[in-house]
């Protein structure tokens, strides 16, 4: 009972905790970031240096009213931003933080065939948040999301074959052991798998130079155009979550996870004093960063250019990857 | 509105043009200031250059290539403008912008006056620019209300929205144009705002109510002290 | 809902088409820079056609400046483009100065000459910044207002206002500059010219940012001058002509400066105009204010202004292009009988649903952008 | 009743399947007949998953792989044929849908 | 627990399937039928079809009822379909057909239960345990069969997977 249940809906609990908080903290983090690439301070008023901004921001969003546009489908309106969310946290029950049990809440073994599936499941968040508003600009948008998004998944999943063609494994906590056995992150045995796999996460998650989806700039406020308040928030969380998945797959598949830099290297046997854990939230928050400074830095890019970019460039290069890799497993 | 209501009023013919200002629409011109001259301009001097002054050689080319057209030539500050009937304008317009010596291919601006006293109240202007040649040269049309005026927005795509604002904000009865609709006031106003005789105050919060009846919700006042149309 | 199918069930035998979609793109919408409405006929998110519907902020300013005497409507121009209002204050000084045939101070006009280019960086820095926010590169917007700032602060310490001026007077300035203002300016240019280069790094050779903007409402030298396009727009595709050169006011005539000419037309190279344009007006600066003249900043005008009857149109350069005042006196009245401008962001406008046809819904936003239009000054 | 047996899951797919037939024999919105027809091919995978299980022999999840390759290309063309359909005539009713050509 | 689990999605896959074809709107019918799906996988992963379940999600909810979701939105009506014909009619022999075919079912699975002899009712206790540890066997196995013994059927499936794709395209193209 305690094994199956309580430890469990404790490591939920923990877990969904912790997303959340650092969904707040991302969302000032990202402020502060572009702040500072922007010559200006970010938040400032809330707080020392504005953290406590952190903490005022979902209060404001929960507080606001709670607004659906009069020929709104109610109930699918209403759905649709837990249809977003949702997938999102489920996501995070198969990432490892460790290889041992604390660390995880569950070590299925097509671990990276349940992430792919299961985020495969929020694009319906955007697509019928963009319809049930009853407005054109969402519809727009959500015509651009659900194109995009699917394109863009095909190029990551094809990418993600080849890691799994060299890992050798579906299961998540394998692929990082793997990458111990090789005595190398994978992303320098995959380097072109993870770019790519890095911008279709872009992609995916909707960030710039890929947010289309929600380019306040041509479409208002693309999907989320009519939303407002608590449902709002939703979206929003579970855009932020997003990209703490997308970091966390790229960390896990590429970077070692948890593991240190040069993992068979004795001379770097000291940086083990530091916990697993926390070099795995270490290069997520890296590649957080990396979403925001590519934020500050780029332009948009236009629909039909995106298309072709995912299409005739992400595609082509995720199949040459894949059997270029299945060659080399052949050959070796 | 009282002091205007005294004042003699002033009635142009108005042939039908849609739209047009309501009836009072045509009464006494406003003037801001209580010391108004008693009469209003009747139309600007468009003096003749100066004696001993010869035209620049586009002036010379379209006098001699459209005989006849133009009317008056007119010098005034280092400007020149030419004053052609309403029924030639597109006539010169052609030759000014294809003719090689004229080479007028940049329709900087059309704009209009409105001279109340005058039968052709209203002067519709043409600056015209050569990027070519690098000379000015306005052309003006006068025009009574209703009267005809031909589009140049055939010739200079550019006049295009600038009649529309011409035909907007004086109701110059501009024909043959593409897309004659209003263009900065809404589509259901009354009246033409830049007439001299367009009033100056509005009814307030009826216009809000109903913007259809404006005009003659303006004029209710009126009603009982003077007489209307 | 999507469809606006408003025409009857069609023929069988036809041939496969979607409906269009009516978007309305405005007038509340955070990239038609103000309350400008595009009715967009999209097929999917092709624009089939473009109408603009203006009119939003329509004031009557030229109704109100027959009603107010010559020396007031000067700070009316000012609310007309309020990102350029010292340009708008030149134009129209200048044109009753023409009118009245008065003679301004050389110290007058390089001042002039130096606000007027003060205020094409700092509005350029505007359209650089909301240009390329448009097109989804938040941070120039940022830098560019930073170098704006500065503009602004240089504004308030000669003229006490950030935004609009009422800098000048008909027969020359209200105010000589403060002590020492002409070090910061060229200071200030200094400072610009290192700052372009942060500019010109995050755009002019980015891959997205080329992508979205080369060939992107191409319009030919030929048609923009038909069209009426002026300032930039127009040189971009190829045509030689600012008000500056051509009809030299201010001081122009002294300095030396280039105009620099696109060659494709297309919304690239309008942006490179644009950025050499800062140079220029770097270059001017600089000439003026090492060259400025010493004497009085106003003119011999009489003490009540009346130009004697009669009508002039005067245009100067504006950083939206060509802005033009028609005015005419009466000769009685100490207001002007009418005053008409020539708004370089109207006739620009009006070019946008050309511009527009073929191309899709995000480039629609990178036209407006690249237009350079104040809604202030289209509505009047 | 607490130990599940084959039968329970094929009573369960004999119902999901007579779901879907009830669907495409009721409904007249070709979409909805297509999302029925989803429903009874879930309907067969249930059986098939559930023998394959019982019998632990893995060719009932092949088979369910290959229903998932046909319901996907079932879709596409299916789904085409609908929007070629609705562009002409406007409507996506199949009692409308009478014509071998147009 | 077992059987909490099969009654528990049971109801829920039947109730969901009822919502997709009573429901009014195609919207409302899609995203029923996206939950169905989602409980058919969670049913196959109580079956110990791991593979299947993920590639049910994967395939089933992430890509085919987009598609679906997609042309709901895209011929998006003024009336609904039902409204213009006699529905009433249709539906009785709907009803009376499925009736027939509940009845039959149901005459089955009564034949079968009393003879007992097919399927082969082996005990639970036959049967590996299913550990967690099987998922990857349930994989490699389903992987194996796939590209061995069903090579052909699976080229085939995937010549008529592209075969649709090009039909697809050409169908939805307005000018090619």
């Amino acid at each position: 009972m305690l094994d199956t249940f309580v430890i469990p809906l404790l490591q939920i609990a923990v877990l969904v905790n912790a997303l959340l908080v650092t969904v707040t903290f991302l969302v000032l983090m990202e402020r502060k970031v572009m702040g500072w690439a922007q010559a200006r301070l970010g938040p400032m008023r809330v707080g020392p240096y504005g953290i406590l901004q952190a903490i005022v921001d979902p209060i404001k969003l929960i507080l606001k009213e709670d607004i659906t546009p009069a020929n709104a489908d109610r109930f699918v309106f209403t759905l649709a931003p837990i249809m977003s969310l949702v997938p999102a946290l489920v996501v995070f029950s198969v990432i490892p933080f460790g290889p041992e049990q604390p660390y995880y809440i569950a070590d299925i073994n097509v671990g990276l065939l349940f992430i792919i599936s299961v985020t495969s499941i929020g694009v319906y968040g955007i697509i019928l948040g963009g319809w049930s508003s009853n407005s054109k600009y969402p519809l727009l948008a959500s015509l651009r999301a659900s194109a995009q998004l699917i394109s863009y998944e095909i190029a990551v999943v094809m990418t993600l074959v080849s890691v799994v063609l060299t890992a050798g494994t579906l299961n998540m906590i394998g692929i990082v052991e793997a990458q111990r056995e090789a005595g190398l992150w994978f992303a320098f045995v995959q380097p072109v798998a993870c770019v790519l796999v890095f911008i279709g996460g872009l992609a995916e998650t909707n960030r710039l130079p890929f947010d289309l989806p929600e380019a306040e700039t041509e479409l208002t406020g693309g999907f989320h155009t009519e939303y407002s308040g608590m449902r709002f928030s939703l979206f929003f969380l579970a855009e932020y979550a997003n990209i703490i998945v997308i970091s966390a797959i790229v960390a896990l598949m590429f970077f070692g996870g948890w593991m240190r830099p040069f993992p068979n290297v004795e001379a770097l046997a000291f940086l083990d004093l530091i916990p697993g854990w926390v070099w795995f939230c270490g290069k997520i928050f890296f590649f957080l960063y990396l979403f925001v400074w590519i934020r500050a830095t780029f332009p948009r890019y236009r629909y039909d250019q995106l298309m072709a970019i995912g299409w005739k460039v992400l595609i082509p290069i995720a199949i040459g990857n894949l059997v270029l890799t299945g060659i080399a497993k052949v050959v070796l | 509105m009282a002091d205007d209501a005294n004042q003699p009023a002033e009635k142009p013919s108005r042939p039908a043009v849609p739209p047009r200002p309501g009836p009072a629409a045509g009464a006494a011109p406003r003037k801001p200031k209580p010391k108004a001259p008693p009469e209003p301009p009747k139309g600007p001097p468009d003096p003749p250059p100066p004696e001993g002054m010869d035209p620049p050689g586009f002036v010379a080319a379209l006098q001699a290539g459209v005989p006849g057209a133009v009317a008056q030539l007119t010098y005034w500050v280092g400007d020149w403008s030419v004053i052609v009937p309403a029924e030639r304008l597109l006539e010169v317009a052609r030759f000014l912008r294809d003719d090689s010596a004229c080479g007028f291919d940049y329709c900087a601006d059309v704009t209009a006056t409105d001279w109340p006293p005058r039968a052709q109240r209203f002067d519709v202007i043409y600056c015209l620019y050569s990027t070519l040649n690098r000379h000015r040269l306005r052309i003006k049309v006068r025009a009574a209300e209703g009267d005809p005026v031909p589009s140049v927005a055939g010739l200079w795509p550019a006049a295009n929205w600038l009649e529309r604002e011409v035909y907007d904000q004086f109701g110059v009865n501009i024909v043959n144009h593409p897309d004659l609709r209003r263009i900065l006031m809404p589509d259901e106003w009354q009246g033409h705002p830049q007439r001299k005789d367009y009033p100056l105050e509005g009814p307030g919060e009826y216009l809000m109510e109903d913007p259809q009846d404006w005009l003659q919700v303006w004029k209710l006042p009126d009603e009982s002290g003077s007489e209307i149309e | 809902m999507m469809t606006d199918a408003t025409e009857a069930p069609r023929r069988i035998g036809q041939a496969f088409d979607t409906d269009e979609l009516v978007l309305n793109m405005g007038p509340q919408h955070p990239s038609t820079h103000g309350v400008l409405r595009v009715v967009l006929r999209l097929d999917g998110e092709r624009v089939v056609d473009a109408d603009c519907v203006i009119g939003y902020i329509h004031r009557g300013v030229e109704k109100l400046c027959e009603n107010r005497d010559w020396t007031q409507i000067v700070l009316l121009t000012d609310r007309m483009d309020y990102v350029a209002a010292a340009t708008s204050n030149l134009g129209y000084v200048e044109a009753v100065e023409k009118l009245m045939q008065v003679e301004v101070p050389r110290r007058a006009r390089y001042i002039r000459t130096i606000l007027a280019e003060l205020q094409r960086i700092a509005s350029h820095c505007l359209w650089l910044g909301t240009h390329a926010m448009d097109i989804g590169a938040m941070t120039v917007l940022l830098y560019s207002f930073r170098e704006r700032e500065h503009v602004l602060d240089l504004f308030e310490e000669y003229c006490g206002a950030r935004l609009t001026y009422n800098s000048m007077r008909i027969g020359g300035l209200p105010l000589d500059i403060p002590t020492g203002w002409d070090k910061r300016v060229s200071a200030f240019c200094d400072v610009m010219e290192t700052k372009l280069d942060e500019y010109e790094e995050l755009l002019t050779n980015n891959r997205i940012w080329v992508g979205r903007t080369r060939d992107i409402g191409v319009i030919s030298g030929e048609e923009a001058t038909a069209l009426g396009l002026c300032g930039p727009p127009l040189r971009g595709s190829g045509v030689s002509r600012d008000v500056r050169k051509d009809e030299p006011n201010a001081a122009y005539d002294e300095f030396e400066f280039d105009i620099p000419l696109g060659t494709r037309g297309d919304t690239y190279d309008r942006y490179l105009i644009r950025l050499e344009e800062f140079k220029q007006s770097i270059r001017i600066i600089r000439q003026a204010v090492e060259g400025l003249p010493e004497g009085p900043v106003m003119g011999k005008v009489p003490r009540l202004i009346k130009p004697p009857a009669g009508e002039t149109y005067h245009a100067v350069e504006s950083p939206k292009g060509e802005i033009g005042f028609f005015v005419v006196s009466d000769g009685r009245s100490t207001n002007p009988y009418r005053f008409r401008v020539r708004p370089p962001s109207f006739c620009n406008l009006q070019a946008l649903s050309r511009l527009c046809k073929g191309h899709l819904v995000a480039d629609v936003v990178a036209l407006i952008g690249t237009i350079d239009i104040v809604l202030g000054e289209v509505d009047r | 009743m607490l130990e599940i047996t084959p039968l329970h899951y094929s009573v369960l797919s004999a119902a999901l399947f007579m779901i879907g037939v009830i669907g495409v024999l009721v409904r007249r919105n070709i979409i909805i007949i297509f999302m029925s027809i989803e429903l009874i091919l879930n309907a067969v995978n249930i059986n098939l998953v559930a023998l394959s299980d019982q019998l632990q022999n893995l060719i009932g999840q092949v088979f369910v792989v290959f229903v998932i390759a046909v319901a996907a290309a079932e879709a596409a063309v299916g789904l085409g044929i609908i929007i070629a359909f609705y562009r002409n005539k406007e409507t996506v009713n199949i009692d409308e849908m009478s014509l071998m050509r147009w | 627990m077992e059987a909490f689990v099969f009654y528990l999605l049971a109801t829920l896959i039947l109730g969901l399937g009822i919502m997709v074809i009573t429901a009014r709107s195609a919207v409302h019918s899609v995203l029923f039928l996206v939950l169905n799906f989602l409980l058919v996988a969670i049913l196959y992963v109580t079956l110990s079809a791991q593979f299947v379940a993920v590639i049910q999600v994967l395939v089933y909810a992430g890509g085919i009822v987009v598609l679906y979701l997609f042309v709901v939105m895209l011929v998006s009506l003024k009336k609904a379909p039902e409204l213009r014909s006699d529905s009433r009619r249709v539906a009785r022999t709907g009803l009376l057909l499925a009736g027939a075919v509940l009845a039959e079912l149901i005459a089955i699975v009564w034949y079968t239960s009393a003879n007992g002899s097919a399927p082969p009712a082996q005990a639970a206790s036959d049967f590996p345990p299913r550990l967690a540890g099987d998922a990857m066997l349930n994989t490699e196995r389903l992987g194996w069969v796939l590209y061995t013994e069903y090579l052909i059927p699976f080229e085939v499936a995937s010549m008529l997977l592209l075969v649709a794709m090009i039909g697809a395209i050409v169908l939805a193209k307005k000018n090619l």
